[in-house]
């Protein structure tokens, strides 16, 4: 009982008595998780945003003729060997002179004296959607190149290269920044560990001469840091949702935000990071202690 | 208050005890001293003799770099760090710079000592209010420690050493800042203390508090036992008087230094 | 002459007595330098980078019959009047069906049949090749469909929307993080100062006390501030460069690194993060004194 | 030394100060006090009268609430900053906490006040040698502040305070952790500084260094003079004699607390 009480008050005390470091601290911590959540939904969102980029991606397989239903079955087994792709589609010489007649809208009637096999058959195959199928789109076309049959592989190459490009892109900027911010952040707590035991270095010490047990002296330091973790990330998390919400609205009329649905972390992943950041800082600050306990 | 360890007579118990710090500063050689469960001993010397070493060495802050620290039969080099922690609890120290917390009021200070005993909340209140009544500083409870003079601080110091009830005190010149009358009103608590059986070493150079006939006086120079005045009334074993030396001579250690080998300048290293 | 070299002895020793803190410091200032810099880059090169994607970017107008050369000249007026476009270019019903016969490449022979105008004439219009120009091309596409004897005004839509959305995408994370960082730096610069100061408060308090003139005490802070801040800044730069460098190597290969080309910083630019990073530190460090000597 | 200002014979001069600070501590009280050039003051009185808050005032440190405090014929609460801190470079005080920098060696230590007043690298050493030397602590030259004892540390703080040949001494308590013979160095000290001209007041509460024939003492009782002993052989314009009050009475205001208005604790206050 008087341990508990005696540990609670210390802990209460320190926090009233330190209060400009600790809001210090408190700061500190808000940024860090909204640095980390920030980033990991950008990542997050960036893969969902390539899968979802995948929509037009189909490679379109020219053959020299109709394909009959035997030899349709022998190219569907081939290609769906690649548990990349997610269906293939045959079109005939006639679906796709219908195809192109639709796309031509209103100057049809140039199709009029036009045979309506003129447009070679064709298979189209789409891949999974999501980033990491871009990057095999050649390769995969190549492949397809080699079945019997096959005139001539299209598909949106320039395109795909530089989409590709893009996202390849942002996922290094993302990489490079957030590893920046590992430094940064971990700096940061360095510095805050530091500053705390500069303002707190003679009461340890004294603590310590008085023959206080370690755990006298340690566990306030390990209440402190977890109620700085849970409100540290608390807020982090907040001004991260106050961010996405800010961000949604200021871009909602645009066609961007149209195509990708954001998402905002689920409930399991909120509380997950909130319990990450409570025991980093609990363990943190617990054994920033260590030093001068040593002695 | 029980004691840990065995209860026998001898509550310090210091055997050719050596402590040397970089580069060669001798601090303490050689001393040996015993003193009793209940005895108020003085202990006077120049200043550098090595009295705060002493006692820093009887609290196990220090260690000897030769010999042996006994407090209440424990040997200090081979207790664990948890019976350490708990002998110190037992021990009040009246640090000579005080120790204080600036940033703390002084019932915060005082109260520190009896916290980490995990007193209950009415006996620390009543202590440090006790305390301060004693030492003429009532009227200061609230005050933040580094708002408060000099002697004022040093009695905070004291009552904090005395707080929670400890079977020894070690105080490292507790009257330096105060006037005759205060230095009264700290003397008549350590009598007091005495008086219930607590063990008090003092270390001082304010002779007005040790020479009075009933007190063990042992004094040190150069870091040795030069002359040790017998408590008249209280028998002990072994009545030590060491050596040829006379009492307060300049330091021998300093006198050898000034003149077989000049200090060492460092001409460019002093200020750059 | 005293005053200087007491200035410069103060400077001197304090950077020696205080190294932990002093290489803390540094690594701060080497680590946000490396941000702000690394942002920077990113940000320069996204925008050259949009500057090339520009290529293929041309809005092919319809046209109902063939223009004339003066109906030409007309076209070419309404359409120039758009200082975001580049040139223009007439293609009659010949020329496209020469083109789609070279895209056909070896399948010519089903043209033969074709009657060579069966293609209609059309305007290919060429925007100006910038980031900003995408964001355009829906409503100047909407203009073009305006003028007289057009029939439809193609471009790809899709592809260039979602590029769009991506440098929009790009450029968010890069804003974001961007400000997200100014915040940590300037917490981290913080830290450092405080941490200065407490390792340096009792010096500082005694220096007032025994009379110092303010130029002597805040002149080797003035001092230190710069030195830190050159080393720091150098270090920066070079950890970029570094950085740069591994990265091109990592995509050497790739066709990322073949399509845009990623450039350093100019030696002026750098020469100016430097003298900024300098200054900043000096005065940082300088008037972080100033609490104290207001006493 | 040129003594900036007008060069007439008081070096300190309070009219009528008072200085108090929250919530309702007065830690001075309407005191009027003349110093004259190369006058040796000792300034006596129980543990908080106010001892140290006059030095602060004079070394314009502290403000006074009320009254005028004038250094050398200058007005501290009209001069410039920079004037100010040029009179402080002709100031020298010992402080009763020391205010060492405990990372810092003895000698740059002593040094920092010649060295904010840019006086040369070998004045600087010089003087540094030749205090050291007086003190008998040479031997420390090289050692860090937190290093030595508490007596050698207060002897550093001693050299700081003279090094730069002040114009004015300020020793708050400079013989509290000394012991007779070291005192009695530190007086020879002073007695070599007065004599050479410098003007130097001495907090003390040790009454073997200024119960000599020849010294002024001025007694302090919670903020207000209450005695002065005057020399015998120097004649100064106005032999002050204070009030109807016995000297060292306990202080009355620590009487008036204890009986009219109870202390209050604040219950629940302290220790959360
Ligand atoms: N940590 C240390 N490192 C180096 N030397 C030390 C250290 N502690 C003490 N000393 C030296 O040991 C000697 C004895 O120091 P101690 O503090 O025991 O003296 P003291 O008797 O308490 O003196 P004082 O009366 O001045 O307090 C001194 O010369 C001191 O400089
Ligand atoms: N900054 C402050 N805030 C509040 N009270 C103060 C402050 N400084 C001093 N006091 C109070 O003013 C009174 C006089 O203090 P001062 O330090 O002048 O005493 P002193 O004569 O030097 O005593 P000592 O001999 O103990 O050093 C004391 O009661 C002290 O508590
Ligand atoms: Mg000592
Ligand atoms: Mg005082």
């Amino acid at each position: 009982m008087n341990f508990l009480f005696a540990v609670f008050s210390q802990a209460g005390r320190n926090l009233l008595q330190t209060w400009r470091t600790q809001i210090l601290s408190l700061m500190t911590i808000t940024l860090s998780v909204l640095i980390f959540s920030f980033f990991y939904l950008v990542y997050t969102n960036a893969l969902q945003a390539g899968e979802q980029l995948g929509d037009d991606l189909r490679l379109i397989v020219y053959l020299d003729e109709e394909a009959v239903p035997a030899l349709q079955e022998q190219y569907r087994e081939k290609i769906l060997k690649f548990d990349r792709v997610e269906r293939i589609e045959f079109i005939s010489s006639l679906q796709a002179f219908n195809r192109f007649k639709d796309q031509l809208d209103e100057d049809q009637d140039i199709l009029a004296d036009i045979p309506q096999d003129f447009l070679p058959p064709s298979i189209e195959v789409y891949p999974v959607r999501s980033l990491d199928a871009l990057s095999r789109i050649k390769r995969f076309s190549d492949y397809l190149q080699t079945l019997p049959g096959v005139i001539k592989v299209q598909y949106g190459r320039e395109w795909v290269e530089r989409f590709y490009t893009f996202i390849e892109l942002l996922r290094i900027v993302v990489i490079l920044s957030g590893s920046l911010l590992v430094l940064t952040t971990t700096f940061m707590m360095a510095h805050s560990i530091r500053l705390t035991l500069f303002t707190r270095q003679k009461e340890l010490e004294l603590l310590h001469l008085v023959g206080a047990s370690n755990s006298y002296i340690r566990m306030p330091f390990f209440l402190e840091g977890g109620l700085l973790g849970l409100f540290g990330s608390l807020a982090g998390i907040a001004a991260l949702y106050l961010l996405f919400n800010w961000t949604q609205l200021r871009f909602a009329g645009s066609a961007l935000l149209g195509m990708f649905s954001f998402n905002f972390f689920p409930l399991p992943v909120i509380a997950m990071i909130i319990a990450m950041a409570i025991i980093l800082c609990a363990c943190g600050s617990f054994s920033s202690t260590r030093k001068i306990l040593s002695r | 208050m029980d004691t840990t360890g065995n209860n026998n007579q001898v509550m310090v118990d210091l055997t050719r005890v050596t402590r040397t710090f970089p580069p060669d500063v001798q601090a303490l050689v050689d001393v040996s001293l015993q003193v009793n469960r209940g005895e108020l001993l003085f202990l006077t010397g120049m200043s550098g003799a090595g009295k705060t070493t002493l006692l820093r060495l009887i609290s196990g802050i220090e260690k000897p770099t030769k010999g042996y620290v006994e407090v209440s039969g424990m040997d200090l080099s081979k207790i664990s760090r948890a019976r350490l922690q708990k002998l110190r609890r037992l021990i009040g120290v009246a640090y000579q710079d005080f120790k204080l917390l600036p940033e703390r009021t002084v019932a915060q200070n005082i109260a520190v000592s009896m916290e980490v005993a995990y007193r209950s909340r009415l006996f620390i209140r009543k202590q440090t209010r006790d305390l301060l009544a004693q030492l003429h500083i009532v009227d200061k409870h609230n005050t933040r420690a580094d708002k408060l003079s000099r002697g004022e601080q040093q009695r905070v110091a004291l009552a904090r050493a005395v707080a929670n009830k400890p079977d020894l005190i070690l105080a490292d010149e507790p009257t330096g800042n105060l006037d005759a009358e205060s230095t009264e009103l700290v003397m008549d608590l350590f009598h007091r203390c005495n008086e219930s059986g607590t063990t008090i070493l003092i270390a001082t150079h304010d002779s007005s508090i040790y020479n009075r006939p009933d007190s063990r006086i042992v004094t040190l120079d150069c870091g040795r036992i030069v002359a040790t005045k017998q408590d008249a009334d209280k028998d002990t074993s072994e009545p030590v008087q060491y050596g040829p030396e006379t009492l307060f001579t300049d330091c021998l250690k300093l006198l050898d230094k000034d003149t077989s080998e000049p200090v060492q300048y460092e001409p460019d290293g002093e200020e750059s």
